[in-house]
């Protein structure tokens, strides 16, 4: 029997994979993309378990925003990876640190 | 569900108005030669004045699309302080744009949607709405950020805002998708009702954490601030003018709205947790500030300060706390807004004025200017008369009213701290000997010299006279 | 004719206005700049003369009274008023701010139309912090004095004027924060900003202890009070005369003010009960840094320092007019001692602009403040000289000079409450004596120090006239000093009486 | 209208204006209009003060006290600017408007070369103000401030040459030494107030009998002291500070460097004379305190033989009549302290005469030697100032006591009143007058044989290339201190002019007779009112009016009482010793070469006082500066915060390390101390 409880810890495992792979990648920007997906992935998952489980639609329609919302976040993403890339050479997010103090 | 009714949309019209007057900038600009884009420049300015004439119109309590969106005081005092800032921040960038072959229409498009969102954001009444507004708001800001395509401390800004942007509206629908999980509803009126009721407390305070998180980020409060400082810097200035103030009037409606309107109920558990966050922002930003010589990043970790101020209201969780708040946001953007278009004046091609060393013995070189930025810098730093003190003795007198007066105490030991870098900047510009002191040519822009020196003259003016501005803000929360 | 002018608000606001079309004659016309600035302050000082005629000094109620609806939302009210004290004090400034304009005539050269308009923005909210009636405006008064005067010191000033002028404001604002806290906390208790209702509104001790230490820490940076006293002789020093004069003179003022405006009638109790630890402190300001100041090598900073110690006069009458009306019910002695202490702070203000403005008149010379640098100056300088004793005896508090009526009074009060305090009091008049006459004695006497000064050459009319009229005052307040106590004796007996109730709730 | 109110307005105006011409306009008035104006204005008031003295005197005039104006008002509590005009003050208006006038004249002569010519006479007249407003004050307010305008002008005359670096030594000395008296002054006056809320003599003095006993103030816990003693004793500290006591006496001696007509009217006659006057005014407070009496009575008795010791080895001739005059004045103190206070006026008197007298004289003398002062390269000078030297004669006899001088008759009563004294302390009070008798005859003849008697110790060098002492004239700023070789004078002394010789002589006139007003001014009832314990019901001195049959008879008696003797005795050692002798002072001075030094280095008082005080002061001052201000509160306290925020700025900006993972490691702490947070308030 998989309750609502499950879905709610698949929800915050998600999340916490998401958020670890933000601050534990010192490699590639793109990683981080990837991880912030999944974190809105996570998010849909907790929407879509509790508009089940409370009968309503609505938070479901969320989701579709959010789906929505998480293409252009990634289109722009990409696009200022490319920015950066093309003035900086790198996509390292160790060596991305020419501001700071 | 009710169906759309013509009513709805006519409460949408500013929206509806910005919304096609966009496309339409969008559009026109595409046929435009470079040497045409004071016409997209004229036309945006023209939007805003257009949007907030019509704002004024529609000024009166109203909901739309069954709640979702709310017409109420709060929100149009701050569209119309948005417009009204957004309207500064494009005449203070156009020549900056010029000098840096960035005066193109995609700064006003992005400028204008990012516009858009803030208006949705402080008028919505669902978290869609809230979720959309700013999403609208915060990538509009990082496509502005990296407006300067060949700017590595640009991009770089912008990858660091994207990613940690990102990261908080995750955790802010983290947050979102609890207390919808707690409530059932999407809708702020109902889900302050449930939260009051608190049927699952534990799991709506858990949401509230994380929303409360997503707020501190788009504030930029500590320890979410830290993307403010490289932003502010890596931006070109005529972005981070615009980022720097209308956003944080757009921040606090998205406060009110998701904390008050919605989560009132669980009032007590986000007031701590804004205190705490007041403090940091405070300690931080305030004793980070001290150690800048570049000015956009010690204007921007004054920013994290003001934040904390501007919290001191909030934490008070009652309309004369939002009053003050509110105020004090409004305050906040037309200060920086000179603060950051001083920069904007002093740079020409070739030359940022970003140092604070470039501000050096500016009172020889162009004494109304030096005048304007201590103005300003005093404004900041919260002396009287200056209209930034009145925000400050608001929001400390909203600590107090609500029995934080060790937070108000904490409050005004850090303005101590704080004043030293302000007081810097005019050191800098009054005793200081400039390098160079043949008179500062002044900037051809005319509208700009005119504006900003209004700008910078309403801070003292304002400072004499802020009661009906406070009569305002005091009213759209209610308080005769 | 002036009975039913907004004369308060005409003095106030006069010298800022002039301030703006002294700013617009530029640094290319700076005669134009000094005219105006001479005309501001002179009609000012007229019209601050204006309000005797139309005052009564037998009545301790504030007079003059302008009040209008500023902030509604908050019930703030722009009010203005005077008792005899502010009069006293509003006429100093006034009186004081045309010297300094006069003074600087020939001693500023580089951006005069900056200069004047700085100090007359200055002088402006200078009045307006005796006239306010309302904690808010005096606040901002209060607060707004030192832009102009942080300019002051870092444009015009010395060699390390940055350091000095940053402690200076950070120095204040640091005290004046924790009293707009104060404040704010008395407006939620009493739901406005009036000072009267402020002295009304009953507080607990707690209450009031800590509402007493927030002002305590305004005033006391202020007066300035050992310890928090080290920013004077830095911004001293580095001030340019008319700084140090408008310093010295006028805004120490403020802090003895505010004790009297804010710390007394709002929270007697507190004040009563912490009495001691501001007596301890006047008293250590009177011995301590009569010490201090024996050893200093700077002219200004010995003045400075000596400023400190009278002023520890101001405080110590304050608070012992407290503990002898509380404590011994003993009214007459308590109005002695506040007495004292408000006409010491009259007398300090001559005085103290006297003594800047003669080192003013070496340092345009020499460019030199240090004490070594001089020496057989009456040699040179018979006229100079003879100012500068004078000045100098009365800042050791000599009878027939204003410098005595405040330290005679305090003490004879002191006595009062404990005979060991009158004594440490007293020693001012031995170690006021001491720095003060040996500063006379290396500067003035002796054979002509070196080349340089065998070149000085004395006065011209304008220092003169500068000298010669705090001379004048000095002297008038010193042989018949009755006016002054006539104009501040109701409103002293009025806050005698109203200390003298336990507002405990 | 020519009421008494004006006249004593006259009286003490009259030298101010003459001050304030003289001194603000002095360019403009000229040498002789500036000596004109102050010695009219002087002679006015003493005209004027002799008409007072004699309608007081007479009884044509009951006694003036009267308020001219109010000083300051705080509610009924009024300080008064005005006159008590008694006999008392009337005698002290007459002698010290008579000195002064003497003096006025006399300084004509004396200061005919000094650049300073019209100052002096402005600060002398001033002076002469301020003197009268301190014994005309009828209120404690206006003592203190005659009590502080005579310091302030003692120090501008001190150091009137203010080029000697000894001179502005001397004024500062003089000036802080004054108001260390001062300070016990004003507590005394403090004290005043406290128990009788009043500053007005009358007042006091009326409520004092009925107010006082019983009182006292526990200065320490668990002892108090009455409060008359309190009183009596922090008042007379003002008077230890101003009449020269030990230990408070050391500035009179270095006040020697002023000119020597202020040291006959200031620092002899006058103004050291103001603190007996005060206490003798003050004597219905005294009464009431057996305790500060006898303290008064012990210093005064240690300062006048002490410090006449002093003047034995002294070479200056100057600074041997100071160390006279402080010997004197100590026995005036005596007399206040054994009750006889007329008797302590009727010395003060007599001395204010003869001790200007002899500084006179002394000024004279310096005069001709071309300002040496340096008795050593005197000598002989009889034959060349025959009027100075029969003068100095007189005031010498009279300082003595010889019988039939003035200083007999005034002497003697305060040694028979020490002698007659039962109050704690006066056997030594009786002692030290008795055996300052002896003191008084040794060095005051030492002082006329060294100077008129004996041999020129001097070279006089008859060079006739106008190195005159005209040479300075042309000079400005002028060093008044001649450039001298000691002992050499480049023309023979000479008697200086009338103006120098007939003060001499007007003064040499009540030396010798002012004495025989003894009958009415000591044992008679003259003060009855203004002094307490004057009439002949009194204790001490009436016991000596019991035995009083009119100066003659006392004359008689004296030739064979104790302090005749004691003179004599002096009068003959100092004659053997100086005159016939003068190698035996050497060989004295080597035998007791412990003694003579300690004298020499004046009971190394000076020393330690500079030692402890000056420099003691100035490192303390110091140490507090750079320990206290600088060290703790400035480097620690607050530029050590200033520096605190700075490192931790440091730390902050550290952690601001560019590096996104950074961020967002802040983000989630964050977020997790708030989770934190929660869970802990869930729980």
């Amino acid at each position: 029997m998989i309750t609502l409880a499950h879905y709610i810890v698949l929800g915050a495992i998600l999340f916490c994979i998401s958020v670890a792979g933000i601050f534990i990648n010192r490699k590639n920007v793109v990683v981080l993309l990837m991880a912030i997906e999944l974190m809105l992935l996570a998010v849909n998952m907790n929407f879509v378990a509790f508009s089940r489980f409370l009968g309503d639609p609505s938070g479901q329609v969320f989701v579709f925003f959010i789906l929505t919302v998480a293409a252009a976040e990634t289109a722009i993403g990409l696009a200022i990876l490319v920015v950066l890339f093309r003035n900086r050479s790198t996509i390292n997010v160790a060596e991305i640190d020419s501001m700071k103090g | 569900m009710t169906t759309i009714s013509l009513t709805d949309l006519y409460t949408l019209i500013p929206e509806s108005f910005l919304t096609l007057a966009i496309c339409f900038i969008l559009l026109f600009d595409q046929f435009l030669k470079p040497a045409q884009r004071n016409v997209t420049h004229y036309l945006s300015i023209a939007t805003l004045a257009v949007t907030a004439w019509l704002v004024t119109r529609h000024y009166g309590d109203a909901t739309a699309f069954g709640g979702m969106f709310v017409h109420d005081g709060i929100a149009d005092a701050l569209k119309l302080f948005v417009l009204l800032t957004t309207a500064l921040v494009f005449v203070y960038a156009r020549s900056y744009l010029a000098d840096r072959g960035l005066y193109v229409g995609e700064y006003y498009v992005l400028c204008l949607f990012a516009v858009l969102g803030m208006m949705f954001l402080v008028s919505a009444g669902s978290l869609v709405i809230v979720y959309l507004g700013l999403e609208l708001l915060a990538l509009s800001s990082y496509a502005l950020v990296a407006l300067n395509r060949d700017s590595p401390l640009s991009s770089e800004g912008a990858m660091k805002y994207f990613v940690l942007g990102a990261l908080a509206s995750g955790m802010l629908l983290y947050g979102m998708s609890m207390v919808y999980g707690a409530t059932g509803t999407l809708d702020l009126n109902k889900i302050h009702a449930a939260s009051v009721a608190a049927t699952q407390p534990t799991l709506l305070l858990f949401g509230v954490v994380f929303i409360v998180v997503g707020i501190a980020f788009k504030f930029g409060a500590a320890p979410f601030h830290m993307w403010l400082p490289d932003v502010y810097q890596g931006a070109p200035t005529a972005v981070t003018v615009f980022i720097g103030s209308a956003p944080k009037l757009a921040a606090f409606g998205m406060a009110y709205r998701l904390l008050e309107s919605g989560l009132g109920g669980a009032g007590p558990h986000w007031q701590q947790m804004l205190a705490a966050l007041a403090v940091a922002s405070l300690a931080i930003g305030n004793i980070a500030a001290i150690m800048q010589s570049n000015l956009k990043r010690m204007l921007a970790y004054s920013t994290i300060s003001h934040v904390g101020f501007l919290f001191l209201g909030l934490v008070n969780g009652a309309p004369s706390g939002y009053a003050a708040a509110m105020f004090y946001a409004i305050s906040y953007a037309l200060m920086a807004a000179v603060a950051f278009g001083m920069i904007l004046l002093l740079s020409r091609a070739g030359f940022e004025a970003e140092e604070i060393e470039d501000f050096k013995g500016l009172n020889q070189r162009a004494p109304w200017y030096a005048f304007l930025m201590s103005l300003t810098m005093f404004s900041l730093a919260g002396v009287p008369p200056l209209f930034g003190f009145f925000g400050k003795l608001l929001v400390l007198k909203a600590a107090v009213d609500s029995g934080h007066v060790w937070l108000a105490i904490v409050g005004a030991v850090f303005a101590i701290v704080g004043i030293y870098y302000y007081l810097r900047v005019v050191k800098v510009m009054y005793f200081d000997d400039a390098d160079d002191a043949t008179p500062l040519a002044a900037p051809s822009d005319a509208p700009m010299r005119w504006v900003i020196s209004v700008n910078a003259l309403a801070l003292l003016v304002l400072g004499l006279t802020w009661g009906p501005l406070y009569a305002w803000c005091a009213r759209s929360f209610g308080i005769s | 004719m002036f009975a039913n002018w907004p004369l308060l608000s005409l003095i106030i606001w006069l010298p800022i206005v002039a301030a703006v079309p002294t700013l617009l004659a530029g640094d290319k016309r700076p005669d134009s700049a000094r005219w105006i600035a001479l005309a501001a302050t002179v009609l000012t000082f007229l019209l601050s003369l204006a309000i005797l005629p139309n005052f009564d000094a037998s009545s301790a109620a504030m007079q003059l009274q302008e009040k209008h609806l500023w902030i509604s939302v908050l019930n703030v009210h722009y009010h203005l008023g005077v008792d005899g004290i502010s009069v006293a004090l509003v006429l100093l400034t006034t009186f004081t701010s045309v010297l300094v304009i006069v003074g600087a005539w020939g001693s500023i050269d580089e951006k005069v139309s900056q200069y004047m308009a700085a100090m007359l923005v200055l002088e402006g909210l200078m009045i307006g912090v005796f006239c306010a009636m309302d904690a808010l405006v005096f606040y901002v008064f209060f607060e707004g004095m030192l832009i102009p005067m942080f300019i002051l010191i870092g444009v015009w000033g010395g060699a390390r004027r940055v350091y000095a002028t940053l402690k200076f404001f950070i120095y204040t604002f640091f005290g004046s924060i924790f009293m707009l806290v104060g404040l704010i906390y008395l407006y939620f208790k009493a739901g406005s900003f009036d000072l009267a209702t402020l002295a009304q509104v009953g507080l607990n001790a707690k209450e009031q202890m800590w509402l007493f230490f927030a002002f305590l820490i305004a005033f006391a940076v202020k007066v300035p009070m050992w310890p928090v006293h080290t920013w004077l002789p830095d911004a001293h020093v580095e001030a340019p005369t008319g700084g140090s004069v408008v310093l010295a003179a006028i805004m120490l003022k403020i802090g003895g003010y505010g004790f009297i405006r804010f710390s007394l009638p709002i929270t007697p109790d507190a004040s009563f009960e912490y009495a001691w630890v501001v007596i301890a402190m006047s008293l250590v300001a009177v011995v301590y840094v009569g010490y201090v100041a024996l050893v200093q090598e700077d002219m200004k900073k010995l003045i400075a320092y000596s400023s400190i110690a009278h002023m520890g006069f101001v405080t110590l009458g304050i608070f012992i007019s407290l503990a002898l009306v509380r404590s011994q019910n003993n009214e007459l002695a308590a109005r002695l001692g506040m007495q004292g202490a408000m006409v010491q702070m009259i007398s300090h203000g001559f005085i103290s602009g006297a003594m800047f403005s003669c080192v003013g008149v070496l340092y345009d010379r020499l460019h030199t403040r240090m004490i070594r640098d001089y020496g057989g100056v009456v040699n040179v300088m018979p006229k100079f000289a003879t100012m500068f004793v004078l000045f100098a005896m009365a800042n050791c508090g000599l009878p027939g000079t204003s410098g005595f009526v405040g330290e005679f009074w305090v003490i004879l009060a002191a006595f009062q409450t404990n005979p060991w305090i009158a004594a440490l009091a007293a020693f001012t008049l031995i170690i006021g004596a001491a720095y003060t006459l040996w500063l006379v004695k290396r500067v003035i006497f002796g054979e002509v120090g070196n080349d340089k000064v065998a070149k000085l050459e004395d006065m011209n009319g304008r220092e003169t006239f500068v000298l010669a009229s705090f001379a004048a005052a000095v002297l008038l307040f010193g042989l018949w000093p009755k006016p002054l106590s006539d104009l501040m004796d109701a409103p002293i007996a009025h806050l005698v009486q109203q200390i003298l109730v336990s507002k405990g709730a | 209208m020519i009421t008494p109110k004006l006249i004593l307005i006259v009286i003490a105006l009259a030298p101010l204006f003459g001050a304030i011409v003289a001194g603000l306009f002095g360019s403009r008035v000229g040498r002789a209009g500036a000596h004109s104006v102050t010695i009219a204005g002087v002679g006015v008031s003493f005209l004027l003060s002799c008409y007072v003295l004699y309608q007081l005197a007479t009884g044509g005039w009951g006694v003036f006290n009267e308020n001219l104006y109010t000083w300051f008002q705080v509610g009924p509590l009024s300080a008064n600017v005005g006159f008590l005009v008694d006999r008392l003050t009337a005698v002290m208006m007459v002698v010290v408007t008579s000195v002064s006038l003497l003096v006025h004249v006399y300084t004509i002569g004396y200061m005919a070369e000094d650049p300073g010519y019209q100052r002096f006479f402005s600060y002398i007249s001033l002076f002469t103000f301020s003197m009268l407003m301190l014994v005309m004050s009828n209120n404690f307010m206006q003592l203190f401030f005659g009590w502080e305008a005579v310091g302030l002008v003692s120090y501008l005359l001190i150091g009137f040459w203010f080029k000697r670096p000894s001179a502005i030594f001397a004024n500062m000395k003089a000036f802080i030494v004054n108001r260390v008296g001062d300070f016990g002054f004003l507590l005394g006056i403090a004290a005043v107030l406290y128990w009788f809320g009043s500053l007005d003599y009358t007042q006091v003095f009326n409520a004092a009998p009925t107010t006082l006993p019983g009182k006292s103030l526990e200065l320490i816990a668990g002892h108090p002291w009455a409060a008359a003693t309190v009183i009596g004793v922090l008042l007379f500290i003002g008077a230890m500070g101003k009449s020269a006591q030990v230990p408070l006496h050391v500035w009179l001696p270095d006040s020697m460097e002023g000119p020597t007509p202020i040291s006959a009217l200031i620092h002899a006659a006058t103004m050291v004379t103001a603190g007996i006057f005060m206490v003798a005014r003050m004597s219905p407070l005294y009464e009431l305190s057996d305790a500060a009496l006898s303290f008064v009575m012990v210093i005064g008795a240690t300062t006048a033989l002490f410090t006449g010791l002093i003047g034995i080895v002294q070479n200056d001739v100057k600074r041997v009549v100071a160390y006279s005059t402080l010997s004197q004045l100590g026995y005036m103190t005596v007399a206040l302290g054994v009750s006889a206070y007329s008797a302590a006026i009727f010395h003060l008197m007599t001395h204010a005469f003869f001790k200007a007298l002899l500084f006179l004289g002394a000024g004279s003398v310096i005069i001709a030697m071309h300002h040496e002062q340096d008795m050593r390269h005197m000598g002989g000078l009889k034959k060349y100032l025959p009027i100075t030297f029969a003068t100095a004669w007189i005031g010498t006899l009279a300082l003595t006591g010889f019988p039939g001088f003035s200083g007999f008759f005034s002497k003697d009563a305060i040694i028979e009143a020490a002698h007659e004294s039962h109050r704690w302390g006066s056997g030594y009070a009786y002692f030290c007058v008795l055996v300052g008798v002896f003191v008084t005859a040794l060095y005051s003849f030492r002082l006329i044989y060294l100077t008129y008697h004996g041999k020129e110790r001097f070279v006089v060098e008859d060079k006739h290339h106008g190195h005159g002492h005209d040479a300075h004239h042309g000079d400005a700023h002028d060093d008044h201190h001649g450039h001298h070789e000691p002992g050499h004078l480049e023309h023979a002394p000479h008697e200086p002019g009338w103006v120098v010789w007939l003060p001499l002589v007007l003064l040499a006139i009540p030396s010798i007779v002012a004495g025989w007003w003894i009958g009415p001014m000591v044992y008679g009832d003259f003060f009855a009112g203004a002094i307490a314990n004057v009439h002949p019901a009194g204790a001490e001195a009436a016991h000596g009016a019991h035995e009083w049959h009119g100066p003659l008879a006392m004359l008689v008696h004296g030739l064979t009482a104790a302090p005749f003797w004691f003179a004599v005795a002096g009068f003959a050692t100092a004659t053997y010793v100086y005159l016939f002798n003068p190698s035996i002072a050497d060989k004295a001075a080597k035998a007791f070469a412990p003694l003579y030094r300690l004298l020499q280095n004046k009971y190394g008082i000076d020393d330690l006082y500079f030692a402890i005080f000056a420099r003691g002061g100035v490192g303390l001052g110091r140490g507090l500066w750079r320990g206290g201000d600088v060290a703790v509160i400035d480097d620690g306290i607050v530029n050590g915060s200033a520096s605190l925020v700075a490192r931790v700025a440091a730390t902050v900006r550290r952690v601001q390390s560019g590096y996104l993972y950074h961020y967002a490691f802040a983000m989630i702490v964050g977020l997790i101390v708030l989770l934190g947070g929660f869970w802990l308030a869930a729980r």
